[in-house]
């Protein structure tokens, strides 16, 4: 029974970001000019790029999964939908749980799944794109849970897109030490396992807090 | 403790009588903390006298980390017990707490320039004030983020619990990636053994930061109480003017005692 | 039917009411639903208290209709007792179950039609009632002959695959007020269902409220348009709203 | 005395760090302070208007 609001949810959110193709594609964009920009700053010699690849990679995922957060409780929060949610036989936290999983799959994979791409244009070292794969797949979760709860916070605030950015690059720091590092690890030969069972730590953490807190603070935004 | 102190009015009383105990304390506190730091204790034998900074910087650093710890303890109360002071003392303490962080980080880098050369060392420690200096920039414009002042401290007090989670993950990750991209400096930011002459000024710097905290916590916390106080005025002359239609069977003017 | 992830411990009084409750288009009720009351409840949005003291009894079959002037508290107290709002003090009550007690049999209870319609622009009718119904916990094969129904109890066949950036205000309207069909509840908290509707769509509207009421349905309604509701009881909350603001940190 | 300003050459980074913590620290306070007599004023006022009704 609840399984069958939760996944309804799922599927409407996921259709509509992907039906729309606003979210996905935009993102996805945004993800590839971020990184194709960072050659006319740093110069192209292939030895600078590739040496800082995995940070530019990271950083550029991070900020693409930044940008759609805004949209993910807003237009529901704007149109009245949030109520039906909240009103439903669902758990807020496991709608919020809903929301973020679509999100992580609207933009989340697909980000995950154009990195290899771009980790040629910046001369990563091949033996590092499977690592690189790996990390924004176990990584991109957190990010989307974490983000889950900063627009939560901020929904019905002024600002809130600049808001919401403050909000939670601190709190991405982390994913972001862990993602790059297992990254730069296999890039240089070594074995990248401790960083990504960190990134999966941090992920495993977030699925349960992260509802929890994205659901009280949209019963605030409720009451 | 807590419930008892729960009451407004009674704060009100006795935050009068300790605030200018604290204040006059604090200042003297502090006044012979500088006369230690500066005139008594000796210089290092390898950074010199550039190591008064430090009876600056670690104090501060200090007083940036618990004042978060209080910000996110009073901030648990209020969610948890629904503990209006708490939600007031949590948003009257952050701005504190920033002011210390960037005076750590402002102290830290002019401590780094002598010792290596650069404004900015990308040390374990003082990389996790800077994060922790956002995480009260966040904090701060999220309470203020909102036009209802009673939402924007529901919702910040959660943040604050998200972040004093978030802190030992974001240390952790922090002392990580320096073991990982050692710094070019070579000597450790670590502080030596210290020694008795050099502790005693820190040791005195840092109470007299924290009667300055407990000061100006009282101060803001009562501007805030004064400021609930006149918009609770506001509101009700602008309801004492709306006309009233149904005032044959006015409802008992007893005022509605609410949770 | 319903299992909710109850994390208080579920109170004896509420399952079997929600088991009871089950208003599908099986016949009348054999067995009386408890009474929906409401005892002194106040109520505070931002930092306005918007009344106190509202207390009412909705029996099975009744409308309680909600007067005051705008800003008197009508769409706050539907919120409340919707289970949105917390009230500030006093305590809505099944019988003598109290609500807060156990929120989500409540939430199984009632179907809220707030200001707003809730339809996503990019959907077509239909999915939005059978995204509706999925929420609320209806398969979706056991919901479609319910969706059908709903659609034509609106009038909405014709447009049901239209996306709904298609659609006008009034249609929007009667899409949002469909779902009161497509998934049972006994008891309906309507906040002004007749704004945007032509004549026609509002008699529908009211057909649709009586049917409800005739199989031991309740309905509670805060509207200004003179909607044709007979032995209805009314709520004024003008005189409600408190003489004094009064901050819960400056009361004690 | 000069000798002592001179702080062993690291005059230049000793005095700015104290003066920006006093700045910084002694800023905060006059701010609050400043805030602090308003909202009595301001309370002391509204309280006048209200009362004497």
């Amino acid at each position: 029974m609840i399984l069958a609001a939760f996944l309804a949810l799922f599927r409407r959110d996921l259709r509509l970001a992907l039906r729309q193709g606003g979210d996905t594609g935009l993102v996805i964009a945004f993800f590839v000019l971020t990184v194709v920009l960072f050659p006319f700053g740093v110069g192209p010699e292939p030895e600078v790029l590739a040496r800082s690849a995995p940070g530019i990679l990271w950083v550029a995922a991070l900020l693409a999964a930044l940008l759609s957060l805004d949209r993910l409780f807003l237009p529901d929060y704007e149109d009245g939908s949030l109520d039906l949610i909240a009103l439903s036989s669902l758990p807020l936290e496991l709608a919020t749980l809903a929301k973020c999983a679509a999100h992580w799959v609207s933009t989340g994979v697909p980000l995950a799944l154009i990195s290899p791409a771009l980790a040629l244009i910046l001369d990563l070292d091949p033996r590092a794109i499977a690592t690189l794969l790996a990390s924004l797949l176990i990584g991109t979760p957190a990010l989307s849970l974490i983000g889950g709860v900063a627009a939560a916070l901020t929904l019905g605030a002024r600002r809130q897109g600049v808001l919401l950015s403050l909000l939670v690059l601190p709190l991405y720091v982390p994913p972001l030490i862990f993602g790059a590092g297992a990254v730069e690890a296999a890039a240089l030969g070594m074995p990248p396992r401790v960083d990504l069972l960190l990134l999966g730590a941090l992920t495993l953490a977030a699925l349960p807090l992260c509802p929890w807190a994205a659901a009280a603070a949209l019963r605030q935004a409720l009451g | 403790m807590l419930t008892r102190l729960a009451n407004p009015a009674r704060f009100m009383r006795i935050s009068a009588v300790a605030l200018p105990w604290c204040a006059w304390a604090s200042c003297a506190v502090i006044a012979v903390g500088l006369y230690l730091a500066l005139i008594a204790a000796p210089p290092d034998y390898q950074q010199g006298e550039a190591v008064r900074i430090m009876y600056v910087h670690v104090p501060a650093a200090w007083m940036a980390l618990n004042i978060y710890l209080f910000v996110a303890v009073a901030s648990a109360v209020a969610l948890v017990w629904r503990h209006p002071l708490a939600e007031i003392a949590a948003r009257s303490a952050a701005p504190i707490g920033a002011a210390f962080t960037f005076v750590c980080l402002a102290s830290g880098s002019l401590w780094g320039r002598p010792m290596w050369g650069t404004w900015w060392v990308w040390d374990a420690r003082l990389t996790s004030v800077l994060v922790l200096f956002f995480l009260y920039l966040g904090y701060i414009a999220l309470v203020n983020g909102f036009d209802d002042p009673g939402r924007g401290g529901r919702v910040g007090s959660i943040l604050a619990l998200v972040g004093v989670v978030n802190l030992p993950i974001i240390k952790f990750s922090v002392d990580w990636w320096n073991t990982l991209h050692q710094p070019a400096s070579v000597l450790r930011f670590g502080k030596p053994t210290i020694a008795l002459s050099m502790l005693v000024p820190l040791l005195v710097m840092a109470l007299g930061f924290m009667l300055l905290f407990a000061a100006l916590l009282l101060v803001r916390m009562r501007t805030e109480l004064n400021e609930r106080k006149i918009r609770a005025l506001r509101l009700n002359s602008a309801a004492s003017v709306r006309p009233k239609r149904r005032s044959e069977h006015g409802v008992p003017a007893r005022p509605a005692v609410l949770r | 039917m319903h299992a909710a992830l109850g994390k208080q411990t579920r109170r004896p009084m509420l399952p079997h009411l929600s088991n009871r409750l089950s208003l599908t288009a099986a016949p009348a009720l054999a067995v009386p639903l408890p009474d929906l009351v409401g005892e002194d409840l106040a109520c505070r949005r931002g930092e306005r208290i918007v009344f106190i003291g509202a207390s009412f009894r909705l029996s099975p079959g009744d409308t309680l209709i909600l007067s005051g002037a705008n800003g008197s508290g009508k769409s706050s107290l539907l919120r409340l007792v919707a289970g949105l709002l917390t009230p500030v003090a006093g305590r809505l009550l099944w019988g003598i179950a109290p609500v807060a007690a156990d929120l989500a049999s409540h939430h199984a209870c009632l179907h809220y039609i707030g200001h707003q319609d809730a339809l996503k622009p990019a959907m077509t009718p239909r999915e939005v009632l059978a995204f509706a119904a999925a929420l609320r916990g209806r398969r979706l094969a056991s919901a479609e002959p319910a969706l059908d129904e709903a659609l034509a109890a609106f009038d909405l066949e014709g447009i049901a695959d239209w996306p709904c950036r298609w659609l006008s205000a009034g249609q929007r309207r009667r899409v949002a007020l469909a779902r009161l069909l497509a998934s049972p509840a006994p008891l309906w908290l309507l906040d002004e269902p007749t704004t945007a509707l032509d004549s026609d769509s509002q008699t529908r509207l009211e057909q649709a409220i009586a049917t409800h009421r005739s199989k031991g349905g309740m309905v509670m309604i805060a509207t200004h348009a003179p909607i044709q509701l007979d032995a209805a009881t009314t709520l004024a909350l003008d005189g409600l709203a408190p003489p004094l603001q009064l901050d819960p940190i400056l009361a004690e | 005395m000069s000798a002592y300003f001179a702080m062993g050459g690291y005059a230049v980074f000793v005095w700015p760090a104290y003066a920006l913590t006093a700045t910084v620290l002694g800023g905060l306070v006059l701010y609050s302070w400043q805030r602090y007599r308003d909202s009595i004023r301001n309370l002391e006022r509204l309280q006048r208007q209200v009362s004497p009704r």
